[in-house]
């Protein structure tokens, strides 16, 4: 075997503090190394070009690059090794740069360690052996969970590449919080204009099949071929017959039922219809307050629909479907401000999140646009807003911006001026993140042009009041860090910019997804720079805000990002494994099972060859190359391709017996 | 029959310890409930007590000359400085053995290596790391005091006094020890050593000797035995029912004295390594076993086939009649499942006649008749 | 079989450092490897007799048993010893990893060899399947140099497909040899394969060598020797005058690591070559 | 090539490709300075981490091994860290058996984003290393060859007398056979009156051989796996019952196929105890045993001794001597006493009493004069890879063949890992051993843990699956070993 030892400068990344011609030198003395040289940068054309060439001219059959980290280049220098003519698994990396030169000045030993990390990849590499992927064809139907905007367009973009999709929307209807809010920044123009298009789009576009009021139940599978089960949950209402005419709700005689599209500011009917451009357009039961499903009584709405399609004793369906891709793109909550007792922990009536505020300014919305402030009615003559509720507050765990906050607070302050012109509206702020296009040109104009008063500091308490006139007012006790005073503000109504979390149930959806995700709940994307939309879980991507904070210009990019990444990966007739899978050596196997019992994806089965002797087999295109088998087999019949024992075994004896 | 020197248990571990100096003197020492041979120092001689040194070993002393896992050559190759990938590799052989006394086994120890002189020094190509050991060791045997219920020397033409492949034979009398050279080398050991003359212990050595004798059960008649076994070489059925509760762990050949099986197998890389030579056992499957995945020996009862008719039938056909085994019982005192090759030997050639058979059994030679030793058993043992 | 020639006081073990000088790929699985000693002196007094094996090792793996396959005249003309291997397990796959210049380690001579001597005036009829063309090798290129000692001598070499095929260099010269008659055949059907197709033993049956005054010589996976066996004795061959050899067994290589045993005789030192009548003598373990 | 004299010590990483490599690489990418000991191999997943790595590594020089995955429910393979978690809880309580400091080894998680949490991992296990210093090396500690044979006082009355059940089991045997049985394992005299041999009853005569007494101390169910889908009867002593229960509960034998036969079982004898209460190979002439006195006649001479001298030392602390599973149960039960609050091993017992240095000197003594025969495994019920056992492989490679101390011990180290959570306590490796190598203490080893951990004993449910075989997401016992 003849080995090329390539040791990277990385610059002075790595030569600052490695001496990499010494580590060439050495690898020269290590067994089936034949050649060894240290480039300035080898991941650089010219860098892989002097593999290609020292491949040719010294008729290498394996490659050690000692550079950076595998997980950034390993895929480069792969494709380097093919380009030069040998399998791309007859190549090894040895970290010598974040795991050598940048974690420590002390040169000589980082020299030493950095010829031992090139011993490790050199016994590795004389133990590898060619591998050879394997075809198998592909579902070319993608998954879309959460029909927020990221949702809607990822869907629209891959059923415009003509890629069927399931859409599966955990609420009655699509739209997301987007649908919630009256007008969107910077353009103030009305949210739901346009978003109801879209989402009339994806009710009538033939390639989406949607599954409202409907969860994800399991997935199982791999890229390509995932299984997924969707549980739809009990509308009490069957949707085929239902014309979304609204007479059921006119009549339902339970009032009482807190409207949770309205961030329950308001009631609504135990039968009913989120908003007027819900799609679908159908009406829902809310099993825990309609008298006749908890009682027996009433059945008011039964009685009145016209279609008669009223199903109380409806139970909720489990439907299976095979997608190739998933998109997961289930927005967001707001977090829980309850926490805060200084702003009155929610017992304040007239404190009141910004969705509810937006619900309140919203023509469709409860008060039908006209703010009156929820304790008495009473329209406010001073408003105070207060930014990073529940974000940038280190103390209570979310130490992260939640991006949007700063842009929405100026739209409601201007909002509210436009509504009551002689209302004062304030705004306490620590700092104003307006980065987008004609983004801080707006929240300028809220200070110059609407006069909106932006106060720099944070507010301690809000203090509730009786005025001389027996109304209720609220004491907005802050500082003002420019002025360097405190500074109070008797508002009639106070609105909160509420930081975001991931939505509800967001982990517990990752860990079906096996994909990972961060003490906020937030998707774990596969590189937080180079591949926001992917996972690490091939074949699952990310679309929006279940990844990190984001306006909706950028949740609508995601979506289509999420989409063309799919688009992609169907692009190709079959789709390849890495065929870094476990092997089942028949002449060891004893049929114990125990590497059945352990494979967490069950991608090995039990298969009876002549003569009816029983051997396990790795099923490839399932094999996820976890290894956990090759390290529970007593006889080591089942190898991890790659990663054999015997790979590993010559690692460890390098360092310990030499 | 060279003089007969008396020694008592302090001169004859004083004159352990003095040898201790120019040789490694391996002797038996208890260690847990086990006995084994181990090199042990001059003063761990001088101070030792006899009766220790005269335990009989669980495992054999075979280790002495072949141990059970030792360098053939090393390997180490130089790259050329223009051209890494010329390599010139010199290969080095370990140096030859040191002077050994090997002291405390028992007679059918001895003939052990007797059994093992045969296909190591006497076919066409010689083992020189064997050779060598064999040449620089002096086999000191004490002759049975009395015979374990799992000795049958006398079935394979020995006894509990067999001088057969010792160098000196002693005997314990009363008092002490009495000493006998049996070869020059053990002459040549002797030497110096100060003890006195004992004829006059003969008597008392005879007595020990046909005593020991008395105690062993009377052996089968096992003229013919090869080619009777070799007969019952096709009776699977026998094989499979001898064999039905044999674990394959391989337990009996690496006790016995004359297993003489062993693998090759490198270790470590081109640059610096060594070939190895190590005991292998033919209980084992993958003894063999072929790469092309061929066994010819797949199921025990064939591997115990193997392992009985190499004893008792293949071996004497190659060596002119002389058994394999020399009849030490290791091997049926430590099977976990209590199988006995007198049992298996017994059974096989139970039922089938010796009538002629051309194999190299009638041309052996008629081994010339030995005073004093066991007349009717086949194998008798040449004098070296 | 007579005594072999390697009586050499020296270590046994102790293998001779040797330089391939050229690597053939015969096929996906087989490659030959024509290796020459390091050491001048221990080359020139070198010589083997056909059929006769040596221990071809690479150090920090192993070592395997291997027929030389040329001719004992091509070492003088050609300077080198060539053994063909098939890629089976861990050592054939290091060998195969191979490239010129390579070290490897040889002990060779061993074993006895084909008793040409006695097979003149008699006609030899080879049979060869897959790998077992090696051993074929060196015997029939050593008959036909003295071809005129001899009656007919034919070959008949088979092989799962058209690839695997070894030999290919020299395939063109045999077919059309004037002391050879050789007949090529493949499992199962092969695109423009313009020879026979068939099993070895089926095709054998077809040609219907005669038995008298001929040996057969016999090479191959033993299942295949099984039934070829058969096919040789319908035809009337007798076992004394059926030759293989079992080198296959082998692993020390002289006599004294107890594997390679047939009943009390030793493959590596009574072998490798046997006649069939021989091996009727001893215990049926094939 | 090895680490800086002085300076470095030599601590091996294994790494999880997906959280804790990437960890390692946000750590370097933010300049996190770390001591430069710890070399890193990456695996693709802490799963796939087989203990005997670490023990591999620790055997042959290692100071230090840390091993480091995704945090619990974060694995990009969902469950290889759970794998992980109690295969390396359960080596670290494994390691002072052998000497090893449990301090050498650490394991714990680490995702891809925590840089400055790896950095602290990194410092402080390197730190914690070179304080403990260099470890003890094999080839220097003093070998030592004690081992005090006081015995274990039993916790329940021995005996050895005729089992007055035997003609009535003999005749439930015949019965069976007689319906279809292809036959049935038993013990029959051996080849002389203090021994017995497994023999496999096809015929009434041959159960007439059936002996039941303290000589039956082979365990059958090792010969079950060898039967595969055949119809045989086994006879069963208490601990051999769990063997066949533990075969049955990993589908290596199937529950049909076996049909049990019990007996009360009241105790074995060790034979090398008998042995040695007799003059050195004296000829056993016979043996009678009367209640709990056995005396055997040996050249015209009659020793005495009782079953508490010579008992096998598992008997003294069995708790199961009736089959826990039985398809017919001759006699009445013996009783069964109460769990022993000391149920450890002699050896056992005396290794807890070793300082770590002391005990590798005592493996180091013991196996010495192993001859690596592997009776320990040909004997173990539980060893079903017969053949095809790793450490005869070169692929993978874990022991080569030299009859070094660590080769040899590191065949026992493979044996108790594979053995962890299936071995029944038969003692059977041990039995076997011709030179005696108290090689059970390292099983039992395990045993206790895993008792204590997951309170789980083998061969007690037919249902029952090993602890290493399965994970808890939450694993209640196991405290997390956190070193940030």
């Amino acid at each position: 075997m003849k080995i090329g030892v390539f040791v990277c400068h990385c610059g002075s990344n790595i030569a600052a503090t490695v001496d990499c011609a010494a580590v060439a030198k050495a690898a020269l003395e290590y067994p089936d190394v034949v050649y060894a040289q240290d480039t300035m940068y080898t991941c650089s054309e010219p860098g892989q070009q002097s593999i290609v060439d020292a491949v040719k001219e010294h008729g290498l059959d394996g490659v050690v690059v000692a550079s950076c980290s595998p997980r950034m280049h390993e895929p480069t220098f792969r494709r380097t090794v093919e380009r030069a003519g040998l399998n791309r698994y007859m190549f090894e990396m040895a970290n010598i740069r974040e795991h050598v030169s940048w974690i420590g000045r002390d040169k000589e030993a980082n020299t030493n360690k950095a010829a031992e990390l090139v011993r490790l990849a050199v016994e590795k590499l004389r133990r590898n052996a060619p591998l050879y992927a394997k075809q198998f064809d592909v579902t070319k139907r993608v998954l879309v969970i959460g029909g927020g905007i990221a949702g809607i367009q990822a869907a629209l973009d891959a059923a415009e590449g003509g890629i069927e999709v399931v859409m599966v929307e955990r609420e009655s209807t699509i739209g997301g919080k987007m649908a919630k809010l009256d007008k969107t920044f910077p353009t103030i123009d009305c949210s739901s204009c346009v978003l109801a298009p879209k989402m009339v789009d994806v009710a009538q576009n033939p390639n989406i099949t949607l599954y409202a009021h409907s969860e994800v139940e399991s997935i199982s599978g791999f890229v390509g071929n995932f299984t997924v089960k969707i549980r739809k949950r009990a509308t009490f209402v069957d949707w085929t017959k239902c014309t979304g005419c609204g007479t059921c709700t006119e009549k339902c005689p339970t009032k009482n039922v807190p409207d949770a599209f309205n961030e329950n500011i308001s009631f609504c009917r135990a039968i009913n219809i989120p908003f007027p451009q819900a799609i679908p357009k159908k009406a829902t039961i809310n099993p825990d307050y309609c008298r006749k499903i908890k009682e027996g009584k009433c059945g008011v709405c039964a009685k009145v629909c016209p279609t008669g399609a009223i199903v109380y004793d409806m139970v909720d369906e489990i439907v299976e479907e095979k997608v190739g891709a998933i998109i997961a793109a289930t927005g967001y909550d707001l977090a829980d401000w309850k926490v805060i007792k200084e702003y009155g922990g929610g017992a304040y009536p007239d404190v009141i999140t910004s969705l509810q505020y937006e619900r309140m300014m919203s023509a469709s919305g409860p008060t039908a646009g006209h703010i009156h402030r929820p304790s008495d009615g009473m329209e406010p003559k001073n408003i105070v807003f207060i930014q990073c509720v529940c974000s940038r507050d280190p103390a209570l765990g979310r130490p992260y911006c939640s991006g949007f906050c700063c842009m929405y607070t100026a739209k409601q302050a201007i909002m509210t001026k436009d509504h009551l012109p002689d209302t004062e509206a304030f705004v306490f702020y620590m700092d104003i993140r307006a980065p987008g296009k004609m983004y801080d040109e707006f929240t300028r104009r809220a200070q110059e042009d609407y006069g909106v008063q932006y106060i720099r500091g944070r507010v301690s308490a809000i203090q509730p009041t009786i005025r001389p006139d027996g109304k209720v007012g609220y004491i907005v006790r802050g500082a003002d860090t420019l002025l360097g005073k405190q500074v109070e503000v008797d508002a009639d109504m106070v609105v909160l910019a509420v930081g975001v979390e991931a939505s509800k149930g967001a982990s517990h959806l990752a860990e079906t997804l096996r994909i990972s995700y961060d003490h906020f709940g937030f998707f774990v994307e596969s590189h937080v720079k180079l591949r926001p939309v992917e996972t690490n879980t091939a074949g699952v991507y990310l679309a929006g805000v279940c990844q990190g904070p984001k306006d909706i210009p950028a949740s609508v990019a995601q979506g289509s990002a999420a989409a063309a990444k799919v688009m992609a990966l169907f692009a190709k007739p079959k789709l390849e494994n890495d065929p870094q899978i476990s092997v089942v050596d028949i002449k060891r196997c004893v049929d114990c099972g125990k590497c059945i019992k352990v494979c967490p994806y069950q991608a090995i089965e039990e298969v009876e060859l002549r003569g009816g002797i029983k051997k396990a087999h790795v099923i490839e295109t399932v094999c996820q190359g976890c290894g956990v088998c090759t390290a529970t087999c007593p006889q080591g019949a089942i190898q991890l391709s790659h990663f054999t024992d015997n790979q590993i075994l010559a690692e460890v004896n390098a360092l310990c017996l030499s | 029959m060279s003089s007969l020197l008396f020694a008592t248990p302090k001169e004859l571990t004083g004159w352990l310890a003095k040898l201790a100096a120019g040789h490694r003197v391996l002797a038996p020492r208890q260690e847990g409930p086990a006995v084994v041979f181990r090199p042990q120092t001059a003063e761990q001689l001088a101070a030792a007590d006899a009766e220790a040194l005269l335990k009989r070993s669980t495992s054999s002393p075979k280790q002495a000359m072949l141990p059970q896992s030792e360098t053939l050559v090393q390997f180490t190759s130089v790259k050329d400085a223009e051209d890494p990938s010329k390599l010139t590799t010199t290969l080095t052989v370990p140096e030859a053995a040191e002077p050994t006394v090997l002291f405390g086994c028992r007679p059918c120890d001895a003939r052990g290596f007797v059994v093992l002189d045969r296909p190591y020094l006497e076919g066409p190509l010689k083992d020189p790391y064997y050779g060598a050991r064999r040449e620089a060791t002096v086999i000191v045997t004490q002759a049975c005091p009395k015979a374990f219920s799992t000795c049958f020397c006398n079935w394979v033409g020995s006894n509990p006094a067999d001088s057969e492949g010792s160098d000196i034979l002693f005997t314990v009398v009363d008092g002490g020890y009495a000493l006998e050279a049996v070869t020059e080398k053990g002459a040549a050991l002797l030497e110096g050593a100060g003890f006195a003359p004992a004829d006059d212990k003969r008597q008392a050595v005879e007595e020990a000797h046909t005593a020991a004798a008395q105690g062993l059960a009377p052996s089968p008649d096992l003229a013919g035995a090869p080619a009777k076994i070799a007969r019952r070489f096709t009776d699977e059925a026998f094989w499979t029912k001898e064999t039905v509760k044999c674990l394959s762990c391989g337990a009996c050949t690496y006790l016995c004295p004359t297993c003489q099986c062993f693998t090759i197998t490198d270790e470590g890389s081109q640059l610096n390594g060594r070939r190895l030579r190590s005991w292998d056992s033919c209980m084992t499957p993958l003894f063999t076993l072929e790469t092309s995945g061929h066994n010819s020996r797949a199921a025990k009862s064939a591997r115990m086939r193997n392992r009985v008719s190499h004893k008792f039938s293949f071996y004497p056909e190659r060596y002119s009649g002389y058994f394999s085994c020399v009849g030490c019982g290791r091997c049926v005192v430590s099977c976990p499942v209590s199988l006995d090759i007198r049992h298996m030997v017994t059974a096989a050639i139970e039922g089938i006649e010796a009538e002629a058979k051309p194999a190299a059994t009638e041309a052996a030679p008629q081994p010339e008749a030995e005073a004093g030793k066991d007349k009717n058993a086949k194998g008798k043992p040449k004098k070296r | 079989m007579s005594e072999n020639n390697c009586g050499c006081s020296k270590n046994p073990y102790l293998p001779e450092v040797a330089t391939v000088l050229d690597v053939i790929t015969e096929s996906p699985t087989i490659k030959s490897f024509r290796v020459r000693f390091d050491n001048e002196e221990a080359w020139q007094n070198f010589s083997h007799e056909p059929g006769q094996v040596g221990q071809l090792s690479v150090f920090g793996v192993g070592e395997s048993t291997f027929v030389i396959n040329t001719p004992p005249s091509s070492k003088a003309e050609n300077g080198y010893i060539q053994f063909s291997v098939m890629r089976a397990g861990e050592v054939t796959t290091a060998i195969h990893k191979l490239r010129p210049g390579d070290k490897v380690g040889v002990r060779a001579p061993l074993g006895n060899f084909f008793p040409y001597e006695q097979w003149k005036g008699k006609s030899v009829f080879f049979v060869g399947g897959g790998i077992g063309m090696a051993p074929i090798r060196t015997i029939m290129l050593h008959l036909m140099e003295h071809a005129g000692d001899y009656g007919q001598l034919s070959l008949l070499y088979g092989s799962k497909s058209p690839e695997d095929m070894a030999y290919k260099a020299d395939l063109p010269g045999w077919l059309d040899s004037k002391v050879l008659k050789t007949t090529l055949t493949i499992d199962r059907e092969a695109p423009n394969w313009p020879h026979r197709v068939g099993l070895i033993p089926n095709v054998l049956k077809e040609l219907n060598p005669s038995p008298d005054d001929c040996i057969a010589v016999l090479c191959g996976p033993p299942i295949m020797i099984k039934f070829t066996l058969a096919a040789f004795r319908e035809l009337g061959f007798k076992d004394e005058n059926i030759v293989t050899t079992l080198e296959r067994r082998m692993k020390c290589g002289i006599g004294i690591c107890g594997r390679c045993n047939l009943g009390s005789k030793y493959v590596c030192l009574d072998g490798p070559v046997f006649t069939q009548a021989q091996l009727n003598d001893l215990p049926p373990e094939m | 090539m090895s680490v800086l004299k002085g300076k470095e010590l030599r601590i091996v990483g294994f790494l999880c490709n997906w959280c804790s490599y990437g960890g390692a690489d946000t750590a370097g990418t933010a300049r996190a300075t770390q001591p430069t000991d710890l070399r890193i191999i990456r695996v693709p997943c802490s799963g796939r981490v087989n203990p005997l790595f670490v023990l591999k590594a620790l055997m042959n020089g290692a100071d230090g091994v840390l091993v480091s995955g995704c945090h619990p429910r974060d694995c990009h393979y969902s469950a290889g860290n759970f794998y992980a978690r109690r295969r390396l809880e359960l080596l670290k309580e494994f390691l002072p058996v052998i000497g090893i400091d449990p301090r050498r080894f650490e394991y714990t998680w680490v995702s891809a984003s925590e840089g400055p949490r790896w950095k602290s991992v990194v410092t402080n296990f390197t730190a914690r290393v070179h304080e403990l210093g260099p470890a003890p090396k094999w080839e220097d500690v003093p070998a030592r060859y004690d081992m005090p044979e006081d015995l274990v006082n039993p916790i329940r009355p021995l005996g050895c007398g005729a089992h007055p059940s035997l003609p009535e089991l003999k005749e439930a045997i015949k019965a069976a056979l007689a319906d279809g049985l292809e036959g049935v394992l038993g013990w029959k005299q051996g080849f002389d009156a203090i021994h017995a041999e497994p023999v496999f009853m096809t015929t009434p005569e041959e159960v007439d051989s059936l002996i039941w007494g303290p000589f039956n101390v082979q365990n059958l169910a090792v010969q079950l796996p060898l039967y595969k889908g055949r119809k045989i009867g086994v006879v069963v002593k208490g601990c051999d019952s769990k063997g066949v229960v533990e075969l049955m509960a990993e589908e290596l034998i199937s529950r049909d196929d076996v049909k049990i036969f019990g007996m009360g079982c009241n105790g074995t004898v060790n034979v090398s105890r008998i042995l040695a209460k007799l003059p050195e190979g004296a000829r056993i002439d016979g043996c009678t045993c009367k209640g709990s006195k056995i005396t055997v006649l040996s050249g015209g001479e009659s020793y005495e001794m009782t079953m508490n001298e010579v008992a096998q030392d598992k008997c003294r602390i069995c708790t199961k001597p009736n089959a826990v599973l039985s398809d017919v149960f001759c006699g009445t039960p013996t009783t069964e006493p109460e769990e022993p609050e000391d149920g450890r091993s002699p050896a056992l017992r005396f290794l807890d009493s070793l300082s770590l240095e002391e005990r590798m000197g005592f493996w180091k003594g013991q196996m010495e004069r192993c001859i690596a025969c592997h009776a320990c495994r040909g004997a173990c019920p539980m060893c079903v890879c017969r053949d095809h056992c790793v450490s005869d492989s070169r692929n993978p490679e874990w022991v080569t063949q030299e009859d070094t101390v660590q080769q040899k011990l590191f065949f026992q180290l493979i044996h108790a890992q594979h053995l962890a959570g299936r071995c029944t306590g038969c003692y059977e490796c041990e039995r076997a051993c011709p030179m005696d190598i108290p090689v059970f203490a390292l099983k039992q080893q395990f045993g206790r843990t895993i008792k204590k951990i997951f309170s789980y004993g083998a061969g007690l449910d037919p249902k029952g699956t090993p602890p290493l075989l399965t994970y808890k997401v939450d694993e209640p016992t196991i405290k997390e070993h956190d070193l940030a």
